[in-house]
Parts: C-alpha cells; structure tokens; sequence
C-alpha cells in the first residue's frame, strides 16, 4: 500500500468562521495505482490535493493522518515536509499555465530547483531530456522562458518537472481542464505511460470531467461537500454507481450522439451545501431523491463490495 | 433568417494596426428558425468572432451578415436597438456576464431602460416573473440578490430570461455551458432544447462535441477561422468527411468507451 | 509590459496594485467590516480628519488674519501662542491652521483634477482602442516624461501661479498620465468583460457603459488612485510654494518654510516656525499612503491579515 | 540659536592649512552683490562679476559721501572752463600688464558711448569731443555742459585699457565676458567658481606710493549669494567677514556676543543706501489728485514697517526722501509747511473733504464717479520683506478708508507694468546714494513721459516747471548758492504735489564679523567712515579704502 | 524587439520634439520680454538710446528675424549646443552657465537615485519577510515618502549642520579652498554634498522600500512561488525569484520617478545652497531669464528622456517578457 489517508480534516481559515473543505476522508491508494478524485465545482478536490503537498497559508490541519509507504508525512510541518516533496510526493497544480518563473530560461529554473535540492543538474541533464523527448518537446525548450511557450507546452514541462525524482505519489489537479480535445488526450495519455514507465509510482488525478478520469484512471473517488461520497474501479463507479449522487452525476453527462429529442437527461435539482455550517447527517440528503429519516445521521463510508466503498446508508443494503 | 456569406473578419494589431491577424475567413452558413446550429472549433478558431459579428458588437471586414435579408452590419442606433430586440446573446461566463458590483436583476431593469423605457413598473416585473417562470426559476430565488449568491446555471437562466423578454427570434449562446457543473448544464441544454421548439433559432457555439450534437441540427466545424465541414449534425458525427472532424472525435473522452477501444 | 508600470505610482508609494477586484454588494459590507478593523486604515483616516476639522475650525476661533502681527515677535511656543510667533509677530498656529486649508484645497482639487483627466483619458483610451488608444497613449506618454516640476517651473514663469485652484489646476494638468495608463489597463481588460456585451447588448451608448458599467467595478481602485493624487499634490504645491512659485496672498504650508527659511529662522532658532508646516504635510501624506495600503489590503483578500 | 555661532564648519583645515587653501587671516570672505555665477568680468556692461569696477578697473574720481564731493582717483585733477572740462590723469598708474595709463585710454573710455549698446551712449548728446592733449591731459568739450551729470559720469564709470580692447569689434566690446580684466585696481583675478569669485592682491598699487593706502586682505573670496539665510550662517560661523546682504533678525545678533558688528550699535544699524517709495500711478484716478495721494501719503504707518517689518535696522524717511547725506540741502521750513505723517484720522479727513466718501458703506471711499476704488499695491513676488511692508501699507490704508490691496506679481511682470504704466500703485528705490541729489529729482520728474518709462518717473507726472528746475540743478555746482534755492524749489514742489511718497530708507546692508577682521566702518569716534560694503557701484564711492583700514586678528 | 525600441524611440523624439516646440514657443508668446529686461537692468534713462539698443538686443537674442526662422535657427543651434544668451548672466552662452552647474547636480542626482534604489530594494525585500522589521522599517518609510524634500533638508540643515555644527550648509566646497586633487578638498567637497545627498536619498528611499516590500508580498503568493514551494524549494530560492521579479516594476518606478526626483533634486540643492541647476532655475525665473530657464528645462527633459530609454534598455534586458510577443505593448 502507499498512500494512507486516515479521517484527514482540513479547514481554510476565514474571518466568517472556518471552512470545513476536507471533513473527515479516510482512503487509500496502492503502489500503481492512479486514481480519479471527481466532484462537482467546490467539493473540496484541490484541497485534498494541496493538503498532501503544501497546505497554504489559510488553510489548517485540523485533524487526521497520511501516511506514505507506512511513514506518516507531516503535513501540517511546512519545513519538516520539504524532505518529502519532490522526491517522494509532487504536483501537478491546476495552474501550471503560470507555475514557471516568468523571467527563469526553463533549464535556470530547473537546475535552480535541483541543486536547491543538492542534485547536479549536469548528471541529471541526459534523463530530462529523454523524458522531454517522451512527451514530445526538443531539449530547446530548456533555453527558452515560459512565456515562449505555448500552453500545452508548459504543461508537459510542469508535468516533466514535477515527476523528475520520480516520486511515490503524484497530484495532478484538473491538468487537463483549459486543454483542446486534442491536446487533452495527449497530455492524459503521457500520464498513464509516465505511470507505466514507474517514473510515477501512483497518482491522484483530480478532475471535473468523469469521461475523462474514466480513460486513465484505474479507480475512481466521488466526492461530496467535503466528505467521501463513493470509491470503486473506475468502470464500477461508470455503470455501476451506488451512490445516488454519482448516479444522478453520470445520469446528466450526454455523450456524442445523444440527442434532446430522444432522451431528455436531467440535471440534479438545488445545490450543494455551503462547507462553513454544513448540515448533519449525509449532506447529500437535500437533494437526494432517495432520502429518508436515516439520513439526519451521517452515513459511514464503507465498503460495500470488493474495493468498493460508498457513504450511504441506502447503498448497503 | 440569419445568412452569413463570405464572411472575414481581420483584427489590426500593433502600432497603428501595422500587424494583422484573420481570425475568420470565409464562412458562409444560415441559421433558421427553430434550428439549432453548433458551430464547433478549438480554441481560438473563430467562434466568438462570428458570435458577436452577428450580434452586431463587431463588424465584418468582408462579406455580408444578414438578418431577415437586412444587412447587420450598417445598423445604428435605433436600428441596431430594433435588431436587438430579435436577436440577443448569452456567453460563455456567467460570472463575468453579470456586473458583480451590481445585483443581478439589474439585467432586466437595462432591458427596460434600453427598450420599454415606458412601461410601468409593476407591469415590467410581471414580465420579468414571467419571463423566470419561462426558464423554470423561481422569481423570489434569484430576484434581489448578487451574482455570487446565485449558481452559475441560475446566472445562465436568468440570461436567457432576459433575451426572452425581448420575443427574440435568434440567441447566440456562446460556449453557454462550458463553465458550469455537469449536472447544471444538461438544465441549460434542456431549456434551449424546449426554446427550439418553440421556434427559436439559435447558434450554438461550443467546442464540446459531446454537447454539440446533444441539441443541435446542424453542425459547423470551424478551424483557424475557416469552415472545414458542414452538415446536418447526425451526419457529420457519423460519417466525418475532414481529416481534421476525425482528429477531433477521436480525441473526445465517452464514457463507457476508452480511447484505445472502439466506440460503442 | 505596460501592466507591470502600475504598480508604482507617481509618489513612489504603492500604487493599488493588481487586477481589479470588483466589490460586490453585500461585500461592501465586508469591506466596511475590514476597512473598519483595519489600523492603516482607521489610523489614517483619524489623522486625515484630525487635520481636516483643525484646518476648517482653528480659524473661526480668532478674530485676526494669520498674517496680522499680533504677538511679541520671535517668541517660542507659549500658552497664548502655541506655535510661537514669527519675526513679524504672526501667530504660527493660526498660519499653520490656515496652511492646512489650502493644503486639503490644494490636495481636493489637484488631486481631483488630475484623476477626472486621468480617467478620462484611460476610460477613452481603454475603451475605444484602436488609433484613439494610439494617440491618447502617445499624449500619455509625453507628458508623463516631461518632468512636472519643470514643467511648472517654466508655466509659473510665464504665467504666474496667482491662487490655490489655480495651482490645484497645474499641478493636476501634470500630475495626471500615471493615472491614465492604470487606468487604461484596468478599462482594457474589464472592457473585454462580457457584462460590457450585455449592456451595448442592452442599448447603453458608450459613454453610459464607461460611467454605468466599467467605472463601479473600478471604483475602489480610482478611490485609491485619488488618494495617491491628493497626496502627490500636496506634496508638489508644497515643493512650488516653498520656491516662490506658488499663490503669495494666502497662507500656506509650503509657504510658511519658505518665509521661515528666508527670514532666517534656522539660524535664530526659531525651530517652532518650520517644524509644524513640514510635520503637518509629512503627516498628512503619509497618513494617505498608509490609509492607501490599508484599503489595498482590504480591497485585496489576498493581502488581507488573518 | 545656541551653538549657532560656533565657529568652523567642522573638520577641514583652518587658516594656513592644506596646500589650496586660502591662508585665513589674509582673506577676506565676503558676500551680498554677486547673485549668480560670476560670468563677466566687462566693465563696460551692466552685470559683471563684484569688484570689477573698483578692484579690477578703477574710476577717474572717487565720490565721498561724507564731504560730498568727488576725491581725485586715477585723476588728478578736473577743471572747468566754460564748456570745456580739463582732465588731468594721475602720475604713475599703470595697467596689470606694466603698460601706463595714459589720455589715450581714457579719450578710448569715453569714445566707447558712441556705440550705441554701451549704457552711457547718451553722453554723447551733450558731449562733443575728446581731445588728447598730451599723455596725461584730455580736454573734453560739451554742447550742453550738464556739470551734476558730468560729475556722475567720471565716478562711476570705469577706465578700460586701449591698448588691450582696442582691437575688438563693437559687437565684442558689449557682449565680451573679458574673462582676463587687466585694470589698474590693486586686485587681479584668481578664479571663479559657480558659487565664489576670488581675487587676488596685486603687487603693486599706484595707491601705495601715491596715496600711501594699502589694501590689507591678499585675498577677497566673494560668496555668490543663494539666499541671506546662508549669509547669514555664514556670518555666524565666522566663515564669512563681512556680508552686504539683508539679513533680518540681524538687531538682536548685533546685541549678543557672536562678533557681529554693523555701521551703528543702535537703530538703525545701516547706513541709508536708497529710498524706498510709493509710486502712485499720477493717470490714474484718483491717484491722479494730489488731495488723494496727500490723504494715501498720511495714511501709512511707515514706523510699523520700520520696526515690524524690519526689526528697526532701516529708517523712515524724510518727506523729501532725501538721502540723509543731503541732511545740509533739506529746507526744514519746505518740510514743516507742507512735509507729511502717519495720521489716519487726517487722511481720512483731507478724502472727506476733497470729497472722497464712503456712499456704499463698505468702509472704503469711493471714487468721486461713486465707483468703488480698489488699488492694487503690486511688489515683486519673493522680495519677502517688501512684501510684508506692502502687507502694512494696505491695512493702514485701509484704516483710513483707502481700499489698496497688495499684489504679488512676479518680478518680470512687475517689469512689465512699471515701464508700461500698467500699474496702480508700486514701490521702488531706484534713486540711491550718488554725487548729487540732482539724480533724485531727476528720477522724480524726468521728462518727456515715453511710451515705456525704464529709469525715472514712473509715476509719469507732468510738471514742466519741475522738470525745468531739475535740468538748471544738472547745470549748477553744488557750491553755488543757486543750488540751494533750486533744490528748496523742488522739495517744495514734491511736497505738495507728493508724485511719488518717500517712505523710509532702505539700508546699505552690512555686518560684519570680527573674529578675523577688525577696524571696519563705525559711527564710533575714531572708526574709519567709509561706505563697509561691496555693491557694485559703491565701490567708487570710497569703499576700496575700506579695504585699506581693515586690520587682521592675530 | 527592434520593433519593440523603435516604437520606444519614437515616443522619446516626439516628447523631445513637442517639449523643445513648447520651450521655443511658451516666451514668445507670454508676457515679459526679454530685451525690456535687459534695457530695465542698463537703466537707459535717456530716451533717444532706447530704440537702438533694442534694436541691438533683439539681435543679440535672434528676436528680429521672422518667426518660422526662429524656430528653425533654434532647432539648428541646439544641435549645435548652442542655447542661447543668458540675459541674467548676460553675456554668457547658456549653454556654458549650464555645464558648468550640471557637475554639481549630477554628483547628487546619480548617487541618490541609485543608492536609494538600491538599499530601499534591499531594505523593502528584507522588509517583506521579517516581521519585525516590518514594523520598523515600514512606518519609518512612509514617513520618510511622504516628507517633502525640502522639509527634510531643513531640518537636516538644523539639527545636523547649524545646531549639532557637524556639516556645512552651503556651498559646494570650502569657501577657504581652491580645486585641486588633494585629501583635504576631496574631503571638503564630500562634507558640502553629503547632507544634499542624504535628504534626496532617504526621501527616495522610503519610496522604494514600501514599494518593493508590497511587490514581494504579491510575487511571493504568485503560482510559481506556490509551486517552486510544492516542489521543495528552499524559502531562499522562492525569495530569490520574487526579489528578482519585483525589480522589474521598480524599474519601470524609476523611470518614472526620474522627474519627481530631479525635482527633489533642485528644491534640495536650494535649500542647502548647492550650485547645482536648482539654484540656476530659481534664479533664471526670479530674473525672467527666459532663454536660461529654457536650457536648464530642455537639459532636464533630455537627461530625463535619456534615463528613460536606458531604463528601457535595460528592461528589455532582464524581462524576458518584453522580447516576445509583447512588441505590441507599449
Ligand atoms: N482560500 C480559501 N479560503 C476559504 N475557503 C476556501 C479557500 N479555498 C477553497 N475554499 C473553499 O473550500 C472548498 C473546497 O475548495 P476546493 O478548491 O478544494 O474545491 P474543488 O473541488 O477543487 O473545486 P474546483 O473544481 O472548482 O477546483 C470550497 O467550498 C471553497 O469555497
Ligand atoms: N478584439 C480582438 N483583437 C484582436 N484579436 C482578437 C480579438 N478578439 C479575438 N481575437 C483573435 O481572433 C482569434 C479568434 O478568436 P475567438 O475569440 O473568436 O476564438 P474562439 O474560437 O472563440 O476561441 P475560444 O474557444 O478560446 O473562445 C484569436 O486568435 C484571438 O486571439
Ligand atoms: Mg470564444
Ligand atoms: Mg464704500
């Protein structure tokens, strides 16, 4: 097993009181694993992702472990976790657009990090480019500055960056998102190889977009105003849901051909709770077609079935 | 109803507009009433230019965009307000489409101002309710608030409200969808869906294949301002003539299909 | 490029920095509450106004002008004279109350000036684009090149600068190009907004987008600009006064070192007629550049301390 | 002000120290004539760098005020004959370059009028010909011999080297800065920097062996002025030995123990160098009625602007605004009949009754067209004292009913309005300390009136019979008893008719420090009597011997 | 990029242009003549020599050719470096007056400018990241921005050179002292320009260092800053970037603080009676000395211009942003 998060709560803190963005989520994901972490707009993805890297300076660790390969990562210790980053968790952030220095050639920028790091950046020279050419760029680009660089470009840069120590655990968070088709598939397929090469060993790809994750990723996690909703194999979580929320979730996607005139697909009514006073129970049960008394209470995410996890207290049984 | 023909539209950049660049050439295409056409590219290919060259924000350089056989592109003033009681846009953010420092209903009382400047106000806010109820929102939930309390499909409902309060007979949705959530924009889709059958004519700009075909009749697919294929949209998902149509399919994320595996 | 010059203003203090973010209503009261729990903020809006009600009330309260001699003269602050008299027996208090009010005149309608054309300039200039853009710009830029002191150095010398509004009216025909490049900036890229589509969509006319449209998202940015422009004319009607080029039939900050540096109070240790009119501006000023990074913050979540 | 007087700007070598410094108890620091980078060195125009007429280039005559009456100097003597005047130049002087003064460069001097660029161009209008007689003797003969203005002439004007300037074009003579002046003063020119001239002792003077006078300073640093508040600092440190600069507040440094002297221990302090006027705008109305101007006259408090203004270091003046040098030509009963005072409530009196009232009761008169008059008292922007005595001249005029408003105009505007006539009221003191009080009324009354006024009259009052009496006083000697009766005439008239209103005396600034230079011009017994300052102009008045009876300190 | 300078330049030519046209221009048409000066300084008291010496004086000036002429000749004889004739310091060349002074302002100018840039950068960096010093640091700058130049020299003038009598208040150099290359004057000269220096600097330099720390703060919540730290960067390096980055706008700030600070420049010199180009200027107005005070301005403007573009240059140099795809901006 690698990763280990266990009841993880992270809070941002605001002068209205705090935000409860990570609430109690407790999964894991094993050696080659990538895993698809999914939800709607707010639902607390990015912060799962950033609290295993870095937490920012509002946000606080309120509770909860991860650990990584049976070592308990420091979290909430920016400095003590400095010896992790890098080489053995990394990022890919959702804004990789502009996570390059402006004014750094690409190869300064690089060599800067490795020897901050005390790494040479001449014995490491052969492999980044090999790993540029893999994802399609000339060892040039190292001479070039960010903004020389198309957007595309630059996320197979941050991509090749991030992954350069071969970490244990990678988040890429919607890296695909300002992205053409085209372009898209590209990048989510070097993923999986990245992956299959080892130069990753397991990944975290947080998205929006379920057809997508659903082409990479090998499990896939619901998410829901903070909380786990469902945690199955990707084509579990496709044609099986249990959870009704990821039901009404893949209900509302259309896929090319499906028409207006032939079936009408329906969107999920209302909206999600706000994370600052979230409701008791499953915070679901607003919108849930399914709800009933039980709901008030919060419903345990367990497992249902092999490898499959859901919180709600309807799919068990 | 709407005809462009041989329509280029050229930006002057730089100093004293010394450098060029064409964003559209030579697109010609017909949107009818109670039709939908997607117009289909990647980024920067030119479809927000047409967009708004038919809503008359923007002029052609070439070619000529009619409406109802009058030229757009010459209508001023009064004119030009006439053409926008028939036809109106909605764009791609909601967010950035409501002036975030005033209350969002404050897109109705310019509907007002611009043309009914003489209807009493009791009488415009039974409009207004109506023209929600229209778009199956409930008056009391977004009237009086800001745009941040609202969601982005309510923002976008409320847009097409608006347009609704003029008897539009074309809308321009540019990439109307894109910026909401799953479950939010099948709710949009469905409304334009019900407007068509009323008789609205709308074009339908996006660069998501899955929800272009989900409404649309017909299909235009733009690269690098250029039109490379056009049709009836069953036919050009079935049956893609381009190369470049092909690339795009393929590239399209299905559920229930990976990449490597044939589609369903 | 352009975009990174704003960031500094023409006093050197801090411009308001970064993209605009628009104040959204019931934000407002957010930024009442920040604004109010904010020290900048609060600290200097006090000694702005401490300032403001001494400038306006002192002089009601004496029944002589600031330039009568009325006390022995040279003597040091006493409990008649607060300040101490001058050579000439003035009362440097009732001159320093009266050197305030030109000061916040000075400050009101240069500042104003200066930011009314800069925003016009950048609003036009930002809005329209094209050959407008090109041409405004050019003005912009050659006149924020010319050095303004200079430049009003050599106006007072033909002209003659004969009262406070109509050295508020130089010193905001100079003061204003860093204002309409910020301006410009902010115009442009709230310009390509698509609420400003809806409303041209809507029937607005250009002019009535800019005032209805773009101006409100800017408004906490301009209300900042103001300050800084307040403050840069205070400083600069100070700077004039003192070299004899600024209105010689009132009282004025600037004016009172210039009538204590020439009749020799450094020498004869009159401390008391210099020190208050400079303490007066540098507080004034600064407590607008301090109130000005107070309002960024509170404007700006980012900056905001938790 | 404590600590202010400690001498020594800190640290850098005193007297006799380091290689290029001065040796202090041979130099003479001074400042207060020069206002900007000393440039010219051309005594010919107006403008050159202190000290070149009298240091440098020396004058025929020199002018004693004391006796009133010019000194031989690089003459040695001046007769009359008719209209001829005889000149005899010294034995013994000659140039910086060794060469003798002879007739010839004087006849050069003078002949240098006749382009019309040098400023004495018009002695040739009443002047016809210069003749060499021999080397030391030049006969001059006039068409109209204007003797006053013959005698301003020889003192003020220096003599220049033919043998030097001789070949330089007209164009050159006036715009020529003559960076290397070779004169035959006792100093020559060391250097020059943007804020100092320096000049240094000459080896030999024609004075010493002639007139056994000995200039004692080697060196004269003059500090180019940027402000008096400097001088001042200066003066206190002891880093500057006399300063001929307006220094307010000087009263009570004189009375504490910073070694600073002045010309008197008391009130006034300063000499009188010039008077200080009114000048009403006689085309006016109602500045064009002399019962108007008589009640203005009497309306100002001139002793607030005395001792206010200048904390008493310059005088009022006599109604006459006669220098007090000319004490002997004033006729007390002229001034007791119809000389004037400060007396607000006979101001007000003499408008009621040449019918000046005050109809709209807003405190001030009206003009007899019942049109509100409102003056404008219009001093140069800057000139900070005389802008707080404008300030007192209108609130007491303004007591007495008289609506006068000061106006602060920049200088060259003033300019403007002053030559134009543009003006209503305006102060001004060109009418300064000179051989003969002939140049006093000939600034009063001067005729014809022209478009542009540049020197005299600006009033513009027209009085042939004045004017008349003014040019008799030009042809009569100061000995005649003509003079006496012609100058009672004219105090007569400019006391009744009050063109332009004498106010005070504006002073011949000068403070001198101690601590390396004593023996300076007193009012105490024995003290040497001469002018203590360096202004140009006033060098040909004695004030060189002022350098001779300098004594050093240790 | 050659696009990039040439549209830099062509802004400078035409400020250049339009500032010399309006200097040409402002005396020629505003009240107060430059030949009346001169005939009310000679005091031509007789009636018959005003005509002629006007006439002369016209001449000396160029005032007596037609106007299109002027201009022209004016154009040429600037590049000639020829300015004109003072009329306060008639006869000399303003172009002479000029250099002469230009020495002493620059010897303030530069190291002030550059000094305070420089330590206010460093000082503002620091600043940004120690609390402490934050608190310190920060009020003092404001303070220190917001005092007029003027006001501070004053009270330098006070406090360190009457009251305490350490330095000089006036002067270039001892008036006791000849130019040469010795110890004595080269220490001189540095006591006369140290409290003129030290008050434009410290008024600068509260300016730089609010703005750099303000700058920081925003670069150091900037993406890259969040994902150098995500990648284990040490703070030193993150800081190191953002420092670097934050220069540029300051950079820009100076070039366009360049006129404030030469006016700072010249009240400074004023006060401390420096002989320098404040004094000159002041002098040149009081005296309606048109064709000085047009020197000294059309030296500003160039000196300013040229600052200017060497800012641009070296701008382009360290922002690899303006190289590309920018030429567009200006
Ligand atoms: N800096 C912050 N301060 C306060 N609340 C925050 C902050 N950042 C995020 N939040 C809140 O935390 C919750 C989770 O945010 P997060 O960014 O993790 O969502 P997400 O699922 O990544 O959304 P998206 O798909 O939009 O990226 C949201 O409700 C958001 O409003
Ligand atoms: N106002 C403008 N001035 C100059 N160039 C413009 C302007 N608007 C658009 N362009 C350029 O025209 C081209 C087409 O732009 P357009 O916005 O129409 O593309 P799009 O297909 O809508 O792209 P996207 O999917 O990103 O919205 C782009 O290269 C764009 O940079
Ligand atoms: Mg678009
Ligand atoms: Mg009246």
């Amino acid at each position: 097993m690698t990763l280990q998060v266990s009841d993880l709560r992270v809070h941002y803190r605001t002068l209205r009181g705090d935000v409860r963005a990570l609430d109690g989520v407790s999964f894991s994901v094993a050696a080659g694993e990538i895993m698809g972490v999914v939800g709607e707009s707010g639902c607390g993805k990015s912060t799962l992702g950033k609290s295993l890297i870095r937490l920012d300076n509002r946000m606080k660790h309120v509770g909860g472990t991860v650990t990584l390969d049976g070592e308990n990562l420091p979290i909430a210790d920016d400095r003590a976790m400095d010896r992790f980053r890098f080489t053995s968790v990394s990022l890919i952030p959702q804004y990789a657009m502009s996570a390059l220095n402006p004014t750094r050639r690409i190869g300064r920028l690089v060599a800067d990090l490795l020897a901050a790091h005390g790494i040479s950046y001449a014995a490491t020279l052969p492999e980044l480019t090999r790993r540029l050419a893999l994802v399609g760029l000339p060892e040039r680009v190292l001479e070039n500055y960010p903004i020389e660089l198309s957007g595309g470009m630059k996320q197979r840069v941050v991509l090749v960056l991030s992954t350069l120590r071969d970490p244990a655990l990678l988040v890429a968070d919607e890296v695909t998102s300002a992205l053409d088709v085209s372009t898209q598939r590209a990048v989510a397929e070097t993923l999986v190889e990245f992956r299959d090469r080892g130069y990753v060993r397991s990944m975290l790809v947080v998205t929006h977009d379920i057809s997508l994750v659903y082409q990479i990723a090998d499990t896939i996690m619901v998410m829901y105003a903070g909380r786990l909703a469902e945690k199955a194999p990707s084509d579990v979580v496709v044609t099986e849901p249990l959870h009704p929320y990821t039901q009404l979730l893949i209900g509302a996607l259309p896929e090319v051909g499906a028409r207006f005139g032939d079936r009408r697909l329906t969107g999920i009514p209302g909206r999600p709770p706000g994370l600052r006073n979230p409701p008791q129970g499953c915070r679901f049960r607003a919108r849930c077609p399914l709800a009933f008394d039980k709901c008030a209470e919060q419903p345990p995410f367990v497992e249902v079935a092999e490898n499959h996890q859901v919180a709600c207290w309807k799919a068990g049984s | 109803m709407l005809r462009l023909d041989g329509v280029w539209k050229t930006y002057r950049l730089g100093a004293f507009g010394t450098r060029e660049l064409t964003a559209v050439r030579d697109v010609s295409m017909e949107v009818r009433a109670g039709e939908v056409v997607s117009l289909i590219g990647e980024s920067g290919s030119g479809k927000t230019t047409i967009g708004r060259m038919v809503l008359g924000l923007a002029s052609p350089t070439r070619g000529s965009i009619t409406f109802d056989d009058v030229p757009v592109g010459g209508l001023r003033g009064r004119a030009l307000r006439g053409y926008h009681r028939q036809v109106q846009g909605v764009f791609q953010d909601p967010f950035s489409t409501f002036n975030p420092v005033f209350k969002a209903d404050r897109v109705f009382a310019l509907v007002r101002d611009g043309f009914f400047p003489s209807v009493p106000a009791i009488k415009w806010r039974r409009r207004v309710e109506a023209a929600l109820e229209g778009v199956r929102l409930e008056p009391a939930d977004v009237l009086d608030k800001y745009p941040h309390q609202l969601s982005g499909g309510q923002l976008q409902r409320m847009l097409i409200a608006r347009a609704l309060l003029l008897d539009i007979r074309l809308l321009v949705a540019d990439e109307i969808i894109s910026m909401l959530d799953a479950s939010t924009r099948i709710d949009v889709l469905n409304l334009l869906g019900d407007l068509k059958t009323k008789g609205l004519g709308v074009l339908f700009v996006t660069h998501d294949l899955a929800l272009g075909t989900y409404i649309s009749d017909r299909t235009v697919i733009l690269r690098a301002g250029e039109v490379v294929e056009s049709g009836p949209t069953d036919e050009v998902f079935a049956r893609p003539q381009h190369e470049y149509t092909r690339n795009l399919l393929a590239a399209v994320p299905h559920l229930h299909t990976r990449w490597n595996e044939p589609v369903k | 490029m352009t975009d990174t010059t704003e960031h500094v203003s023409a006093t050197g203090a801090p411009a308001p920095a970064e993209p605009v973010t628009p104040v959204a209503g019931p934000r407002r009261r957010d930024v009442l509450h920040f604004a109010l729990r904010n020290r900048k903020v609060v600290g200097g809006t006090v000694v702005i106004l401490a300032f403001l009600v001494l400038g306006l009330v002192a002089p009601f309260f004496t029944d002589h002008g600031p330039n009568e001699y009325v006390g022995p003269p040279s003597s040091p602050p006493s409990a008649d004279f607060w300040f101490g008299t001058t050579t000439f027996g003035q009362d440097v208090f009732l001159q320093f109350a009266n050197g305030i009010r030109s000061t916040f005149v000075v400050g009101l309608l240069g500042g104003g000036l200066a930011g009314l054309i800069g925003m016009t300039i950048g609003f036009v200039a930002g809005y329209r684009g094209g050959l407008v853009d090109e041409l405004l710009n050019m003005l912009t830029n050659i006149v924020l090149v010319l050095p303004a002191l200079a430049v009003l150095i050599i106006l007072h010398a033909y002209v003659g600068i004969t009262s406070v509004p109509m050295q508020a009216l130089f010193i905001g025909l100079f003061s204003w190009p860093w204002v309409a490049r910020a301006v410009r900036a902010q115009t442009f890229s709230l310009r390509s907004r698509e609420f400003v589509d809806l409303a041209r969509l809507s029937g607005m006319r250009p002019l009535a987008v800019i005032r209805r449209e773009i101006a409100p998202n800017m408004s906490s940015y301009l209300f900042m600009t103001f300050i800084l422009l307040f403050g840069g004319a205070v400083l600069m009607a100070a700077t004039l006064d003192f070299i004899g080029l600024g209105p010689t039939d009132v009282v004025s900050l600037g004016l009172m070192m210039n009538s204590a540096v020439h009749w020799s109070a450094l020498h004869l240790g009159l401390w008391w007629w210099f020190v208050p009119p400079g303490a007066a501006i540098t507080a004034i000023v600064g407590a607008l550049y301090v109130m000005n990074v107070g309002l960024d913050e509170v404007f700006n979540p980012k900056l905001r301390e938790m | 002000d404590d600590g202010a007087a400690t001498s020594g700007a800190g640290g850098l070598p005193g007297p006799g120290g380091g290689g290029g410094a001065y040796p202090r108890n041979e130099t003479l620091y001074t400042s207060g004539t020069q206002w900007g980078p000393p440039n010219s060195w051309n005594p010919i125009i107006p403008g050159h760098a202190m000290g070149t007429v009298g240091l440098a280039y020396e004058t025929l005559f020199l002018f004693d005020p004391q006796k009133t009456e010019l000194a031989p100097w690089l003459a040695e003597k001046g007769e009359w004959a008719d209209k001829t005047y005889t000149l005899t130049l010294r034995e013994g002087v000659s140039w910086g370059d060794g060469k003798p003064l002879t007739a010839d460069d004087v006849k050069y001097t003078v002949e240098l009028g006749k382009i019309k660029a040098v400023p004495y161009s018009n002695l040739w209008t009443w002047l016809s010909a210069v003749d060499v007689v021999d080397p030391r003797t030049v006969r001059f003969t006039f068409t109209d011999p204007r003797i006053q203005e013959w005698e301003n002439w020889l003192y003020e004007n220096a003599i220049v080297p033919k043998h030097i300037w001789e070949s330089r074009s007209e164009a050159d003579i006036t715009t020529n800065a003559n960076e290397k002046p070779v004169g035959t003063g006792p100093y020559e020119y060391l250097t020059h920097d943007q804020d100092r001239m320096v000049w240094k002792k000459k080896a030999d003077w024609w004075a010493t062996k002639a007139l056994s006078l000995d200039v004692k300073p080697t060196y004269i640093v003059d500090i180019v002025n940027s402000s008096n508040e400097v001088a001042l600092g200066l003066l206190l440190q002891g880093n500057m030995d006399l300063s001929n600069n307006f220094l307010p507040g000087i009263a009570n440094l004189v009375k504490g123990d910073f070694k600073i002297k002045t010309y008197f221990p008391e009130p006034p302090y300063m000499l009188s160098a010039n008077t200080a006027m009114l000048i009403p705008n006689t085309t006016k109305a109602p500045m064009n009625d002399v019962a108007f101007r008589r009640a203005l006259a009497g309306s100002i408090d001139t002793k607030k602007i005395v001792e206010g203004v200048y904390g008493n270091i310059v005088r009022a003046a006599n109604p006459t605004g006669l220098l007090p040098v000319w004490d002997q030509f004033v006729d007390q009963s002229v001034v007791s009949q119809s000389g004037f005072g400060f007396d607000t409530a006979k101001a007000k009196k003499t408008l009621a009754d040449a019918g000046y009232q005050d109809t709209n009761r807003d405190g001030f008169v009206e003009g007899k067209d019942g049109k509100p008059v409102k003056l404008s008292l219009i001093v140069p922007a800057g000139w900070t004292d005389w802008m707080e005595a404008a300030r007192v001249i209108s609130a007491s005029a303004q007591a007495a009913g008289i609506n006068v408003v000061p106006e602060f105009p920049d200088a060259g505007a003033l300019d403007d309005a002053r030559t134009a006539g543009t003006f209503d009221l305006l102060l001004n003191n060109w009418a300064g300390l000179s051989n003969t009080p002939w140049q006093y009324y000939n600034y009063v009354f001067q005729l014809p009136i022209q478009p542009q006024q540049f020197a005299a009259n600006f009033a513009r009052y027209e009085n042939k019979a004045a004017w008349d009496l003014v040019q008799k006083l030009a042809r009569t000697p100061q000995d005649a008893p003509e003079f006496k009766t012609t100058m009672a005439e004219l105090e007569r008239i400019h006391l009744t008719e009050l063109p332009m209103i004498p106010l005070w005396y504006n002073g011949l600034w000068a403070q001198y420090n101690t601590t390396h230079w004593t023996n300076w011009p007193s009012s105490a017994g024995d003290a040497p009597k001469d002018l203590p300052t360096t202004w140009n102009n006033l060098w040909e008045m004695g004030s060189i011997k002022m350098l001779t009876q300098l004594k050093p300190v240790g | 990029m050659r696009r990039y300078f040439g549209r830099k330049l062509a802004i400078y030519a035409l400020t250049f242009v339009v500032a010399v046209t309006l200097n040409w221009l402002i005396p020629r048409f505003m009240p107060g003549d430059p030949v009346l000066r001169m005939l009310t300084r000679t005091s031509v008291s007789n009636p018959e020599a005003i005509a002629p010496m006007r006439a002369y004086y016209e001449n000396v000036f160029g005032l007596d050719v037609p106007l299109w002429k002027q201009y022209l000749k004016y154009w040429v004889e600037l590049f000639q470096g020829n300015l004109g004739v003072s009329v306060w310091l008639f006869p000399a060349p303003v172009a002479d007056v000029i250099v002469d002074a230009v020495p002493y302002t620059l010897a303030l100018l530069l190291p002030s400018i550059l000094l305070s840039w420089w330590a206010g950068n460093k000082v503002g960096a620091l600043a940004a990241r120690r609390k402490w010093l934050d608190n310190t640091a920060l009020p003092v700058s404001y303070a220190l921005t917001a005092t007029p130049y003027m006001w501070l020299g004053i009270l330098l003038a006070w406090g360190l050179g009457i009251v305490a009598g350490l330095f000089p208040v006036a002067g270039g150099y001892s008036f006791e002292m000849r130019p040469e290359w010795s110890w004595a004057f080269v220490g001189s000269l540095a006591q006369h320009w140290f409290l003129p220096f030290l008050s434009l600097f410290l008024v600068a330099f509260g300016g730089w260092a609010i703005g750099m720390r303000n700058l920081i703060i925003y670069e150091l919540e900037a993406d890259y800053a969040n994902y150098l730290a995500a990648l284990g960067a040490p703070r030193r390096l993150i800081r190191r970037y953002a420092f670097r980055n934050a220069l540029l706008p300051q950079l820009t700030g100076l070039a366009l603080q360049l006129g404030v600070l030469v006016a700072g420049a010249l009240v400074t010199e004023i006060v401390f009676a420096y002989p320098g180009l404040g004094h000159l200027i002041l002098q040149a107005i009081q005296n309606q000395d048109f064709f000085l005070l047009q020197g000294v301005f059309l030296f500003i403007v160039i000196g300013v211009l040229a600052a200017n573009f060497l800012i641009d240059i070296v701008y382009v140099l360290v922002d690899p942003r303006t190289r590309t795809g920018m030429q567009g901006a200006t």
